[in-house]
């Protein structure tokens, strides 16, 4: 088969597992993110594909090849990582010959390629400076085109623009994905921010303590949650969760409020579960019947919308509504969206239905 | 804001140079006066009365180019000795992720503190009991008792500077199809090249200036260094001493000389940055 | 990934243990045995043969107390001078911002690396001139000599870790309502706790250990350093050499014990951290 | 007059200006966020509200009084450092009592208002730790108590979340707010953070090279933006620029696109200007006529949006857009909405109208 293969990974640092039965499968070409808070595994996955890390068991399958026990050398990958890594002793174009030169490529050729990464990353004037002489967005391309040029069979990126200020996040995340488009090898990128992963990835993997917890594109992932863990974690502004118990199809909220909910029919009465409600779900409304009551605490202007967090009687919510309406105060009430809610079954925190 | 009174921070700093800077002007001043200015009371602090008087005398009356010759040899060979041990197991230390490390570490922490006289006496039973004391031979004694004083602080510093080089380096030569020897050999090593600088100084400066193993180990006469040959006309009933102080310029020169053209690489050595 | 082979890491360690460790083994073990065993060739390099002959006759023919008496004074004194002014310099020099912070910065580099053998002929003639070498009182001299060799190091590690505490907490202090001098007395001071007692474990160690401005400047005798005294039976021709080894571990072991009793913060003070 | 009034400062550092004559008033209760780009002063200016800087000219008064020569300790403010700037040795309880000890509050006055601090900023668990035993964010909930307690007339906040992950960033955010609301004081907070400044503020200071550009709300700052510099600052996905020149009241772009813009009408033709589009006031349509001819560069998917990055023949456009619709790719057009495009004046940057 085309594209990666990781089947069953496991590793432990001593006693502790770090990856525990790893498995996924990325068609060529594709995106992949691995994203997760710190220590669930992400940086050791992406170490082991690298070959800088070994594993204990399981096997990882390049275009076909198991690559598994190959040097880092051997398995045809190039790297981007978090601290950039550059060589310092060495310009930059040094740095971007480099691995040609390890590999006895022809002269021409090295050239040819070095002219093709500068026009894709801009950095043809930067080549005869040493890399303390660049800023962190310079290095941070010199790197990447370090990687380009070698023209791998798979790309690997760790974390690799947590180093860099917001707004030139944005713009090298952009330029990761237009090569990425353009050269057609499977990427697997790593990182803690879930909004880079979701915006980058085709392939979205979301890992908890060296297990993935779920797998998908990034819009399915962030409507279709398998777990309260995934549907906290992704997604800005965060959801909101509110205790509820089952009573005749509806969802009974802390203060009484009564919400229908569809995918609540088939449940038995009583069943503790929680309301799951992303800020763009729920509305402000007068303190009418039905609507959740509540007190505006804080309110956050981002530009288009305004973030309200209200306190009301079910829990702590955010509701999201447009700039132009008046700015609330005081005592309001929030209408939830049933068919947006998302239900967690307590205390387990799997998605119902 | 200013947080400390100017006239405090002025007092230390007067503090400061009194004790750090006023002996080498004396020396310097002293070593180009006759010896009768040098001898006045009170003191002559500005310079003036210029004369070559105290080097003059000092080439043609004691061996002084044999024992700039000995310097040489003692320094050259405890350098080259130290700086190759040093980096091997600086090298070690800071890429290693075992026990071990952790130990040899507080070892070298403990090492460091050791001072040469501490390390004399053992050193000169062993050496005596290898024969290693008699003539000549002796230059041998002091290169390895120069090696043992000054290995600790050479390999922390080249472990404290392999340290900030970060591994993703050496990683991503791996990557690029270096063996692991191989990355080691052409990112590493060059880029270490501030802090050979660095060490290579500090134990030349160490070697070069070394009066207590010289002076205990090497049987004397010709066969001296010229920093420990420089003590010995003190105490002496009529001292020249415009050409001690001419002795101790003259062996504190390279010193100085070496300081001033490596002294760039030498703080960023110091500095342990790699960029 | 192992970046080095392990056998070359092994061999680097070993040959680092050989030239720092193994003196003070043998010191310490050549220390309680007869002298009988500690001449014997091949050595015997395992531990046996314990005899305390050597630090009996010790206490009975030599002036070993007043050895021990004299290095204690030299001791403190020069510690107690020598931490005032680095204090006092060291956090002048961290928190000024004016130019000439930096060139007393360099002033200090170059001084660091003045070695005692540069300073012992100038200093000698200054201390001569001015009366200081006549008797007890040279203990003076080997104070402030000790206090001009110690200084720059000790008010560099003073800087550095002033350097490492945030000008931010005394603007804190500041805004809390102090002065800018209890700002540095309630704040910065207690912070560097672990610094001063660092600089402190250096200088005693420097003091405690110095063997060439006692040599020097005392008059012998009773009136001398234990570490001086240390190594003036070497080169008797009928050496006791357990009473030699002997001497220099009694030298040695308030070094010891000093270090680590206050290890701790003598670590955290040469890494600067305040956190 | 009760509140904050800063008149014409002046600071060089050398010959170097940082403050060019700045001015401005914050009635009792305001929230005062000032931002920039880092270099723009913001930070000298609040440290000369704090009197750790003194200033070459102009003056500042607080409820009146003016306290420009004043000591830091006389000036009744109170201040929270980006290295949160926790006395070392002492514990979290004696660095919060420490102003307090300094001005001899009564020792059941100091535990009272400890406990209020504890309260509110949920660190009664950590009293007795020391500031190095504590995370980064609790740290600094430490020092906004230590600030708290003072009961201070003016609160300065110098970029106290650039620290701290995005997580804690946000709910620290909406603490700190709270706290203001709920003490009445004025609170000054400095920021390169323009998604911060906004969701915080009351009234926004843009500042560039040491002069204010503009202050407002923070919605009319976004709406209403003086110059190019500030809309491009201001707003997350940022502003484009499509150079274009005036004709009979259009705007004609690069590649001969013309759009009708309102405040165009009384404009001289061939008059040189950029027209700002947010992202979220254009939209995709397809290659119909009057629409401006892009290719979709790269897609990212932010959640419950998507960002579409088009280059079109006028230049490069960002398009938000609903993550319903399908991904577009290839050939599109786009379409601005006149009513919502700023026109700014070339080379000036200045708005037009």
């Amino acid at each position: 088969m085309s594209g990666l293969e990781i089947e069953g990974l496991r590793k432990a640092f001593g006693s502790t597992p770090v990856l525990r039965d790893v498995s996924f499968e990325a068609a060529a070409g594709s995106f992949v993110v691995i994203v997760g808070p710190s220590g669930c595994g992400k940086t050791t996955l992406l170490r082991s594909l690298a070959g800088l890390e070994t594993v204990d068991r399981g096997a990882i399958r390049l275009d076909g090849r198991d690559i598994s026990d190959l040097t880092p050398a051997a398995r045809n990958i190039a790297m981007v990582f978090q601290n950039y890594a550059l060589y310092p002793t060495k310009s930059v174009r040094e740095n971007i010959a480099f691995g040609l030169r390890q590999r006895r490529t022809p002269r021409a050729e090295i050239a040819r390629r070095i002219a093709d990464a500068c026009e894709a990353l801009q950095i043809g004037h930067l080549l005869d400076r040493r890399p303390s002489q660049l800023s962190g967005g310079q290095r941070q391309r010199v790197a990447i085109g370090r990687a380009m040029v070698r023209d791998p069979a798979l790309f690997l990126f760790d974390e690799p623009l947590s180093n860099l200020d917001a707004g030139l996040r944005n713009d090298l995340r952009i330029e990761i994905k237009r090569i990425h488009n353009k050269m057609g090898t499977i990427s697997v990128f790593v990182t803690h921010d879930q909004l880079e992963a979701m915006s980058l990835a085709d392939i979205l993997v979301v890992m908890r303590d060296g297990r993935i917890e779920q797998i998908g594109a990034p819009y399915d992932v962030f409507r279709k949650p398998v777990n309260k863990f995934v549907a906290g974690f992704i997604g800005t502004p965060a959801m909101h969760f509110l205790a509820a118990h089952v009573e005749d199809g509806h969802a009974v909220l802390g203060g009484g409020s009564r919400v229908e909910i569809p995918s609540l029919a088939a449940v038995p009465n009583s069943t503790l579960v929680e309301i799951g409600v992303r800020p763009d779900d729920v509305s402000l409304v007068g303190q009418e019947s039905g609507a959740i009551a509540g007190l505006v605490d804080v309110t956050q202007e981002l530009g288009t919308n305004r973030l309200v967090r209200v306190n009301t009687v079910a829990g702590e919510l955010s509701v999201l509504q447009s700039a132009h309406e008046p700015r609330p105060a005081g005592p309001v009430g929030v209408r939830l969206s049933p068919q947006r809610a998302l239900v967690f079954l307590r205390p387990s925190g799997e998605i119902l239905g | 804001m200013r947080p400390i009174p100017t006239a405090l921070r002025t007092l230390a700093l007067v503090a400061f140079a009194t004790v750090a800077i006023i002996p080498v002007y004396w020396m310097a001043l002293s070593a180009f006066r006759p010896n009768a200015v040098v001898m006045q009371w009170p003191p002559a602090v500005l310079p003036g009365s210029f004369s070559l008087e105290a080097m003059r005398s000092l080439f043609a009356e004691t061996p002084i180019l044999s024992w700039l010759a000995t310097s040489l040899a003692v320094t050259v060979g405890s350098t080259l000795l130290t700086v190759t041990i040093a980096t091997l197991a600086g090298y070690a230390l800071s890429r290693s992720r075992s026990r071990l490390t952790g130990l040899a570490g507080y070892a070298i922490l403990i090492a460091k503190m050791l001072p040469g006289t501490l390390l004399i006496v053992p050193l000169y039973v062993m050496f005596f009991q290898a024969g290693l004391l008699d003539g000549r031979q002796a230059v041998i004694a002091v290169i390895l008792a120069n090696c043992s004083f000054a290995t600790p602080f050479a390999t922390w510093m080249m472990k404290a500077f392999f340290d900030g080089i970060p591994k993703e380096i050496e990683e991503a030569a791996l990557i690029d199809g270096c063996s692991p020897f191989t990355a080691m050999l052409k990112t590493v090593l060059p880029a270490a090249a501030p802090a050979l600088a660095a060490v290579t100084i500090y134990v030349f400066i160490v070697a070069w200036n070394d009066f207590l193993f010289a002076r205990t180990f090497l049987p004397g006469g010709e066969t001296m260094t010229i920093a420990a040959a420089s003590t010995q006309f003190l105490g002496e009933v009529e001292m020249a001493w415009n050409k001690v102080m001419a002795v101790a310029l003259i062996a504190a020169a390279p010193v100085f000389a070496m300081f001033l053209i490596l002294e760039r690489q030498f703080v960023a050595g110091l500095t342990g940055g790699t960029h």
